[in-house]
């Protein structure tokens, strides 16, 4: 049942990222496009946990840890960067 | 001295890591007197490296104490510390140079040139494929930095070119690495010998297509037409003791592809016996010819250097592509020579171009020098040395790659080739000289000043070393022969490098 | 006679003595510089009754045995004769430079020079071995420049040594060819071997190909057709020079080889038709073109190249006789020459002028000089009772007494006859054109006889000159007869050096020579009038020309080729590579292996779809910068992921901090580049490029399938097997990192600190245009530091370090590790800096980058060295296990410290690269206008 | 695996998975960027939450310890996505996107724009 | 799987391949990135894929080769490196130039390199 | 409080590093403790001043609260997400804050967009007002009134400001 489950998840996570790269592709707006990006990298995460999961190993814990934290880093650049161009100043 | 196959890159790491930290970080005086006592240093274990290789034979240093070819280890053996030894007289000599005001007009300068010289050792010492790679890239972001010393439009621009290429260069490194990995499973170069000869037909055919992309990596290092574009213009945009200093970075490549081609895919390897040979003669003659070209089309005398060294490039390429023991010696004889005689043109073409004033070191009419008759007696041995004349290195360099080659179609191909590049040398470099020297106008001006002591030091370290191959060219040859013959005894260049192993 | 071996090298010593002297008087400095060589001649002269009598001296030291050369002397006959041309004749043009030379002239440094090449003509004339011989032959072409260009300031100085280096060196290479093939063939480089295996050589395949290339290198050297432009435009040289180089040495030096390698190579029909048409056509030529010459030493040396013609034309003919009248002609033109060249140094030095059309009327000037003169220019003439008369007549005999030509053999003669005629014609012209003919013309000084002992060379050559013509046996005999033995290898033959013979056919020719010499100089204005319809080609400008073409086409060629496009240099990079990757190839019969492929599932369907589908619209986009810039991202993610699933934990979190600080960087350079990129590429690139992508892409795809379903064995299980025991960790990735090849992650690391350094470089005069708006032209908004963004961040930054530190303590064990700890922390800090910018953190961070970079690598490098201490190389790790009450068991290993330096220096070289990028944006933004 | 256990890992499981579609559908769906910005920010870190909770039961059982450092994960994400999801929105009202038209109060993006008070 | 795995190496260095051979720096530096890409999975997928077996001793049943992992890793560190490099070299130069072309200079429409003889006096 | 430089992050820092480890030994308590003290006083300088927390069990409950609330509200969002979108009346609110610290209005900014189907898409450079989007806007009022009500009377009082 769980492995049932883990693969049902699965394939959700699968359309769920397929639709935002449609979203990411679609735009219209840069910012929806950074919006996009930062849905990837949630589930992204949940991908990974469920890989973690599936396999029984807790080795892709990290993994998640860090693109919780680097999208994030990644998503302010992105939109500093449409805000003030510098992203550094 | 059971460390000192190490000590050549390890001395330059650790001078350039302590020239970042404080006492010598801020000071240039400092950095300097560092920076000479460290390659000073680098120069006297290399040449005890040299002796100790010479009187106990190959040294295996296995890092880490992991034996190969599980580990990575340092092969000092008669070629590579033939080259550590040259590197480390030239960077010596080359720093005499430019402590002389040019380290000044950038950052970094002598952490940047430690760690350049560390790159090129590490590529020379390593006995490890991947290992090999790792010292290519220190080599190059290191000669990235320094080429872009002294700023300037120029210098960005060549930069640029040589930067993507060479990126270009390491991808292309790394697919034929995992092409070598992926079908024989280990990294040692030994191994990689060893382990070739063993290989069945499909997965020698795979690694048949690794091996040659090594070759287009190391042919790029080694300015091998069609790969060659970059070195021009890089060559002559960087500062000089830069592109002195660069003058042992096409035989890196030359180097590399010496060892991987003799050692791994040489003789011995089978289906893979010599697979670089059908690209590299062709692609090597046709250097020399365009390297001869570029040379009556070189406008200055730092372009015309480049052109030179594209041809010592081409030469080289055709003993390596030869692949025999009499070429190889050739080969390591005329490495010697080239290195040290176009790096002593490239710090000679600077002085001059700094005593002429606007017309730099371009073949126009100009002022004259403040030192005509030092810098008249360089350039001469300078250039008649590099053109392949005698009394000077040149032409012993010279005739031993024309007695190298084996066939009468190879002379036919190689010889005229050989001499019309030198032809074209002889051509551009009369030229040149009569036109720098003596066709002037106006008078000396107070503007330019004499090149300092210790400049001239350097230039004369480099351009000696020309007529002392000469006189000792019989101690140099034998010394190469028993190089080459050891990297083709497939016994002595393998099997003996890995302990356990025999065939 | 083991000083031999010395004897060339006293000259060589001697190149220094006029250096040292040249400080006191010129007189001094000359009678010093002559010492070396006069004692040299004595040391020679002195040997030279055994050398008559037969006897060879060899004389050899070993040098480069790895090619064959050795430093071997010879001193056979051909030898002495060349040797005593060149010291006796070298002592007296060092006498005469003496005057000659102007008080301007470094007289020290000339001397220097033509004593180097004494030293080089030494050489060649005594070597015994091939390569040894080519050194001293390319030593006179470099010392006869130094020689030639003495005047460099003038222009004709500096293009006639050109074109005499190059004419010459384009031989000298050829012949280096020929010694070498020869020397190949014959299987040693000793000369005496080589000669010594004439029909050996001569039976070999190669034989054309070496006697074409020896006799190229004789030839240009020797000024012989078509390569004899070369020699008159050498005359831009000082007078002693031309008197020395192209009487007796340098041109005689090519006339040397073709009679060194007699033996060797001659008496075949190659041989005669190469060198007997060869010297034919520049006996003539020189001849008839010596007798237009206004200029006087324009008119000696065509008459040069004309006699080399002749001597050439008599080795060429493969009777014993002629080589001896080759010799003694070598002789007898040295003697003559030179002394002609010396007089017209003098009369250009005391009348300021060498053009025959000024020159007039001498004889009332400077009659002792012009007697000397005329005697000389009759020897070259052939007049009887002079030397030159004597060897003439031997070559009008043997031109007699060949038939090599088969029907056409009677040509040779006749056209030696004409020649002869020419030759009594411009020696006519020589002695009338200048020392008669009326009055001189616009001189620009007064002409008187030269100081007196600027007249002595002259005098002892003249005297030579009717000694040798009227007692030739008795001065010469010796000297000739060991000579022509050392050309012939052997037997001589019967030959006689009398001045009379009878009425026989050559003096007949003689004779006719002399009356068509008077006619023609009689009638030379109908031959001026005739020649001056013809346009005069400077052979000077030609040259030249030519050389410019030849520098002009290479420059277009380069210029085609090096066309400074970066793109088609790497498109010829990646198309060589991947064709010569892609070729074996072809021999794979099947692209698959045997290894079992693992099963598709959904999931991976789905990721590379997504990365295909992003990286395709990373490309389509790519010239909408910031979007291509958000689909990398993507392919950048989906690789992490892909690592990931294939067991690769390490790899996968190192991807992914690597891509984050590449974005960032990125998104940096997005700032300062145009947003935009203008659309510039050709259909026809695009397709180009697209079909090298294709190939490029498919050629590593099919490897890496390829590669991938194939079994492999790997030394890998070793690193399994020994990490936990021998490297003190169980993340194996880890271990191979710090420990197993620990030394490439010092290179490694090494590498990121030398980007920093190199990127601070970049920066430091780094002026860039800050755009003040977007790529829509939207002004930036004014929210510098957003609240929110601000605020947040300064919590996360203690999260961020302490999972960094999570990080880097697990990566022995776990996956983690330094790098990616260092990263971690690396972009903690870049997020503050976007949160709060570069002057909040200034004065709240104080961390010195460049220091941090600098003492990562010194502790990664010193925990490496501290094994020497317990007597392991260098990296050799440790590691133990301790207790401690309380806290428990633990572990120390000397890889942590190497993976703490691994930390510092990435923290350093990352915040060292980002840092001072922002700090070179606070300055004011200023609006500057776009430049592209 | 006791049932009970695996029962609420894969509740949790399934409305981790649901969610985030939702959020991911909405992303896609609605018709302004405004409006997604919704999606990410709510239903995607419920989503989230779920799988890392299941996560977390599952490893502490499989383990046979408590394993809660998926909470750190959830923590992050809390205290991140706002943040997120603001600077986004403030680059789009920075470029002027425009809203839905029946979107309320668009005027109001004007003085978001420029960060002042709403205009009375 | 390895199939796939082969087709996305192959297509992500056939998009770095043609972003490479673009006129500027950008897409060039965008195009090395896809290309380092490329180069890591490949470089990964030398020591074959495997799943489920992280080279971490005793966290899986069998092992993958973790010495292309550790390669990938260096080779990674080393793009990152040069990639960091060559951005900031990509505003260098248009510092210097002022334009972001990879020449220096932006590319004047060309004339055909050989003109046609004959017929043109 | 020069070893805690930072009291709350030092706990919470502790508790984290236990989290990461999954394990409460001797050992990693004292580690955990190593960088509860020394990370905080590295970073210490790297913060503006904030108000602390003056009641943490207020803070607690809150935190609770909204924790109910991002459910509560998430599950509305996805249903009004999956329904007729012609249906949605999404709208932009300026709600009136006042609250003059920065992390204040942080907390209370992040607390509406986890919530109640609103984002907060920018804070007015005074400070005093928050401008929010709702995915389906019914009464404006009512939405200011539970926001100023539910979420930013507690952070006043947690914070003291
Ligand atoms: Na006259
Ligand atoms: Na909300």
């Amino acid at each position: 049942m769980l492995i049932w489950t883990i693969t049902l998840v699965a394939v959700c996570i699968c359309i769920a990222l397929i639709l935002n790269l449609w979203r990411l592709i679609q735009g219209p707006s840069v910012s929806d496009r950074i919006l996009a990006l930062d849905t990837m990298y949630i589930n992204t995460i949940a991908l990974i946990l469920l890989y973690g999961m599936y396999t029984g190993s807790a080795l892709y814990f990290e993994a998640a840890l860090l693109i919780a934290m680097l999208g994030f880093v990644s998503t302010a650049a992105l939109s500093k960067y449409l805000l003030r161009g510098d992203i550094i100043e | 001295m059971q460390h000192l196959s190490i000590l050549p890159i390890l001395i330059p790491l650790i001078f350039g890591a302590a020239l970042l930290l404080p006492p010598l970080s801020k000071h240039i005086q400092r950095q300097r007197i560092a920076a000479v006592i460290g390659l000073f240093l680098l120069l006297v274990s290399a040449c005890f490296l040299l002796f100790q290789v010479q009187t106990q034979g190959v040294h295996l240093y296995a890092l880490g104490e992991w034996q190969p070819p599980f580990g990575i280890v340092l092969v000092a053996d008669p070629v590579s510390v033939l080259l550590v030894a040259l590197t480390s007289f030239l960077a010596f000599s080359v720093m005499l140079y430019a402590m002389n005001g040019q380290d000044k007009n950038g950052a970094y300068f002598h952490p940047l040139f430690m760690f350049q010289v560390m790159g090129i050792n590490g590529a020379f010492l390593t006995g490890d494929i991947f290992n090999l790679f790792v010292f290519f890239e220190v080599l190059l972001i290191a000669s990235y930095a320094l080429l872009i010393h002294g700023g300037g439009k120029q210098r960005t621009q060549a930069t640029v070119h040589y930067v993507i290429l060479n990126l270009v260069g390491s991808s292309l490194f790394l697919f034929g690495l995992g092409i070598i990995y992926g079908t024989l499973g280990t990294l040692n170069m030994a191994d990689l010998a060893v382990k070739v000869g063993q290989l069945q037909a499909e997965n020698a055919t795979l690694a048949k297509t690794g091996a040659l992309l090594l070759l287009v990596v190391f042919g790029l290092k080694a300015a091998m037409l069609p790969l060659h574009f970059w070195l021009p213009k890089t060559y002559s945009s960087a500062s000089a003791p830069v592109a002195a200093l660069f003058a042992i970075m096409t035989k890196v490549g030359i180097y590399s592809i010496f060892r991987v081609y003799t050692v791994i895919f040489g003789e011995h390897a089978g289906e893979l016996a010599n697979i670089a040979t059908p690209w590299l003669w062709p692609l090597s003659l046709l250097t020399i010819a365009i390297g001869a070209i570029g040379i009556l089309a070189s406008p200055n005398l730092k372009i015309l250097t480049a052109n030179l060294v594209i041809v010592s490039s081409g030469s080289l390429l055709a003993c390596a592509a030869i692949s025999s023991e009499v070429a190889t010696s050739a080969a390591l004889y005329y490495l010697v020579h080239s290195t040290l005689v176009s790096a002593g043109l490239f710090l000679l073409a600077d002085i001059m171009a700094r005593q002429r004033g606007k017309a730099e070191d371009r073949f126009v009419r100009s002022r004259p020098f403040v030192q005509p008759k030092t810098l008249g007696i360089l350039f001469a041995v300078g250039a008649l040395s590099i053109i392949g004349m005698p009394p000077f290195s040149g032409f012993i360099g010279k005739v031993m790659i024309l007695q190298a080659t084996q066939s009468f179609a190879a002379s036919l191909w190689l010889w005229p080739l050989i001499l019309l590049g030198s032809l074209a040398a002889l051509i551009t470099l009369s030229r040149a000289g009569t036109t720098l020297f003596w066709r002037h106008n106006g008078n000396l001006s107070t503007e330019s000043e004499a090149a300092k002591p210790l400049e001239l030091t350097a230039v004369v370290l480099l351009l000696l070393a020309s007529p002392i191959l000469v006189i000792f060219a019989g101690d140099v040859t034998a010394y190469t022969q028993n190089a080459a013959h050891y990297l083709h005894d497939f016994q002595l260049s393998a099997y003996n490098l890995l302990p356990g192993v025999t065939p | 006679m083991n000083a031999l071996i010395w004897l060339p090298f006293l000259p060589l010593l001697g190149t220094l003595v006029p250096l040292l002297f040249a400080r006191f008087s010129r007189t001094v400095c000359a009678f010093m510089t002559a010492a070396l060589p006069a004692i040299t001649l004595l040391l020679i002269l002195f040997n030279a009754g055994a050398v008559f009598n037969g006897e060879r001296f060899f004389s050899s030291i070993p040098w480069v045995p790895a090619i064959g050369l050795e430093l071997a002397f010879r001193l056979d006959g051909l030898s002495l004769l060349f040797s005593i041309l060149i010291l006796g004749i070298g002592l007296l043009v060092i006498l005469y430079a003496r005057y000659y030379l102007s008080a301007q002239d470094s007289i020290g440094k000339f001397y220097a020079y033509l004593i180097l090449f004494m030293f080089a003509m030494l050489g060649v004339v005594l070597s015994d071995n091939l390569i040894q011989l080519w050194f001293f032959w390319e030593l006179t072409s470099i010392s006869s420049f130094l020689l030639i260009s003495f005047w460099g300031h003038k222009v004709e100085a500096r293009k006639g040594a050109r074109m005499a280096l190059t004419v010459t060196g384009a031989g000298g290479l050829a012949l280096l060819a020929g010694l070498l093939l020869l020397g190949h063939t014959v299987g040693s480089y000793s000369l005496q071997t080589v000669l010594d295996s004439g029909d050996l050589i001569k039976a070999s395949a190669s034989y054309p190909i070496i006697t074409v290339l020896v006799l190229l290198g004789a030839f240009t050297k020797s000024a012989q057709f078509p390569f004899h432009f070369w020699l008159p435009n050498a005359m831009a040289a000082p007078t002693p020079v031309s008197a020395y180089l192209h009487s007796a040495t340098m041109v005689k030096a090519g006339i040397f080889l073709m009679a060194r390698f007699y033996p060797a190579l001659a008496n075949t029909d190659l041989w005669f038709l190469l060198v007997t048409l060869t010297g034919l056509a520049t006996f003539l030529t020189g001849a008839y073109v010596a007798l237009f010459q206004h200029d006087l030493k324009g008119l000696l040396a065509n008459s040069t190249i004309s006699h080399l013609g002749l001597i050439t034309l008599l080795l060429g003919m493969g009777t014993d006789l002629a080589a001896v009248a080759a010799i003694f002609h070598v002789i007898n033109h040295a003697i003559f020459k030179a002394s002609l060249f010396m007089a017209a140094g003098i009369i250009d030095h005391e009348s300021g002028s060498r053009d025959m059309r000024h020159l007039n009327g001498l004889w009332k000037y400077m009659p002792f000089t012009a007697t000397l003169a005329m005697v000389a220019a009759s020897s070259m003439a052939g007049v009887p009772l002079l030397n030159g008369f004597l060897s003439k007549e031997m070559f009008f005999t043997e031109t007699l007494h060949q038939a090599s030509l088969g029907s056409l053999s009677w040509m040779i003669p006749v056209l030696a006859t004409l020649g002869g005629v020419f030759s009594v014609a411009y020696s006519m012209r020589f002695i009338h054109d200048v020392f008669f003919n009326g009055e001189p013309v616009n001189l620009p000084k007064t002409p008187h006889e030269p100081p007196r002992y600027m007249r002595v060379p002259v005098e002892v050559l003249v005297a030579l000159c009717l000694i040798v013509g009227i007692f030739p046996s008795l001065i010469v005999g010796d000297l000739l007869y060991s000579a022509a033995a050392a050309v012939l290898n052997g037997a001589v033959p019967d030959y006689s050096l009398a001045i009379w013979h009878g009425f026989t056919y050559p003096l007949l020719m003689s004779a006719i020579a002399m009356l068509g010499g008077l006619i023609i100089y009689t009638n030379r204005h109908h031959f001026f009038k005739f020649q001056a319809q013809f346009p005069m080609s400077d052979p000077k400008l030609t040259f030249e020309s030519v050389i410019q073409s030849i520098t002009l086409k290479a420059q277009k060629f380069i210029s085609l080729t090096e066309n400074g496009s970066l793109q088609r240099y790497v498109f010829l990079t990646l198309l060589l590579a991947i064709s010569m990757n892609a070729i074996p190839l072809l021999q794979l019969n099947a692209t698959a292996g045997l290894r079992p492929e693992i099963p598709l599932d959904a999931l991976s369907v789905t990721s590379v779809a997504l990365l295909c589908i992003a990286g395709v619209a990373t490309v389509i986009w790519h010239r909408r910068r910031l979007i291509s810039l958000l689909m990398l991202s993507v392919v950048g993610l989906i690789v992490s992921l892909a690592f990931a699933k294939f067991s690769a934990p390490d790899l996968a979190l190192t991807q992914l901090s690597v891509e984050v600080v590449t974005v960032i960087l990125l998104i940096l350079a997005l700032f300062f580049l145009p947003q935009k990129t203008p659309k510039e590429s050709s259909p026809r690139r695009v397709v180009r490029d697209l079909g090298l992508a294709a190939f490029v892409g498919g050629t590593v795809g099919t490897i890496c399938y390829a590669l991938m379903t194939r079994p492999l064995d790997t030394i890998s299980t070793f690193f399994l097997e020994n990490s936990k025991t021998g490297g003190g960790g169980t993340n194996v990735v880890n271990v191979i990192l710090v420990d197993f090849r620990g030394f490439d992650t010092l290179g490694e690391i090494t590498v990121l600190g030398i980007a920093a350094l190199g990127i601070y470089k970049l920066i430091a005069r780094m002026r860039l245009y800050m755009p003040s708006s977007d790529g829509k032209g939207r002004a930036w908004s004014e929210d510098k530091y957003p609240l929110l963004l601000a605020v947040i961040s300064q919590s996360l930054l203690p999260l961020a370090l302490l999972v960094s530190a999570y990080i880097f303590l697990r990566g022995h064990n776990m996956p983690g590790g330094g790098f990616i700890a260092g990263l971690i922390t690396s972009v903690a800090i870049i997020q503050q800096y976007i949160a709060h910018g570069v002057e909040w953190i200034k004065h709240r961070l104080k961390l010195d980058y460049q220091i941090m970079i600098g003492s990562g690598i010194s502790i990664a490098t010193l925990s490496g060295l501290g094994s020497w201490v317990f007597g392991h190389p260098f990296l050799t790790s440790w590691f133990d296990y301790f207790y401690l009450p309380v806290i428990g068991k633990f572990e120390l290993a000397s890889a942590m410290i190497f993976d703490l330096g691994v930390f510092l220096t990435v923290v350093g070289a990352t915040m060292l690269i980002l840092a001072n990028l922002g700090q070179l944006t606070t300055s004011e933004r200023a609006t500057q206008k776009e430049h592209d | 695996m006791p049932l009970y256990l695996e029962i609420i890992v894969c509740v949790l499981l399934l409305i981790g998975g649901i969610f985030l579609l939702v959020g991911s559908y909405g992303l896609a769906r609605l018709p302004d960027i405004y409006m997604r910005l919704h999606s990410p920010t709510k239903a995607s870190t419920l989503g989230i939450t779920g799988v890392l909770i299941a996560s977390m039961i599952l490893h502490s059982y499989l383990q046979e310890f408590i394993s809660i450092k998926e909470l750190l994960i959830t923590l992050f994400l809390l205290i991140t996505a706002p943040v997120a999801a603001n600077m986004i929105a403030k680059t789009a009202i920075h470029h002027e996107i425009k809203a839905k038209e029946k979107t309320r109060g668009k005027e109001l993006i004007n003085s978001m724009r420029n960060r002042d008070a709403p205009p009375e | 799987m390895e199939g796939m795995y082969a087709f996305s190496v192959g297509l992500l260095t056939a998009c770095g391949v043609f972003l490479t051979l673009r006129g500027r720096s950008f897409s060039v530096v965008v195009g090395l990135t896809l290309l380092s890409y490329a180069v890591n999975l490949f470089l990964f997928a030398s020591g074959r894929l495997k799943l489920n077996a992280a080279a971490v001793l005793g966290e899986s049943e069998h092992y993958g080769d973790p010495l292309p992992q550790a390669l990938v890793l260096t080779a990674i560190v080393i793009g990152f490196a040069m990639t960091a490099f060559a951005v900031i070299l990509a505003m260098r130069a248009r510092a210097d130039l002022g334009n972001d072309h990879v020449d220096g200079q932006i590319p004047q429409p060309k004339k055909p390199l050989f003109q046609k003889t004959g017929g043109a006096k | 409080m020069r070893f805690f430089p930072m009291p709350f992050h030092s706990i919470m820092l502790f508790v984290v590093w236990l989290l990461l480890n999954n394990s409460l030994s001797a050992g990693q308590m004292v580690l955990a403790a190593f960088f509860a003290i020394t990370i905080p006083w590295l970073v210490k300088d790297m913060r503006d001043e904030h108000p602390k927390i003056r009641r943490p069990w207020l803070a607690i409950r809150y935190v609770l609260m909204v924790m109910k609330d991002i459910v509560v509200a998430n599950v509305e969002v996805a249903l009004l997400i999956i329904g007729p979108i012609k249906k949605l009346q999404p709208g932009f609110v300026a709600v009136p804050i006042n609250m003059s610290s920065e992390l204040g209005i942080t907390v209370l900014a992040s607390t509406v967009s986890l919530t109640p189907g609103t984002v907060s898409a920018e804070v007015s450079k005074d400070k005093n007002w928050l401008y929010i989007h709702a995915l389906h806007l019914g009464d404006e009022g009512a939405l200011i009134k539970e926001i100023k009500s539910r979420y930013e009377a507690p952070i006043k009082e947690i914070f003291g400001c």
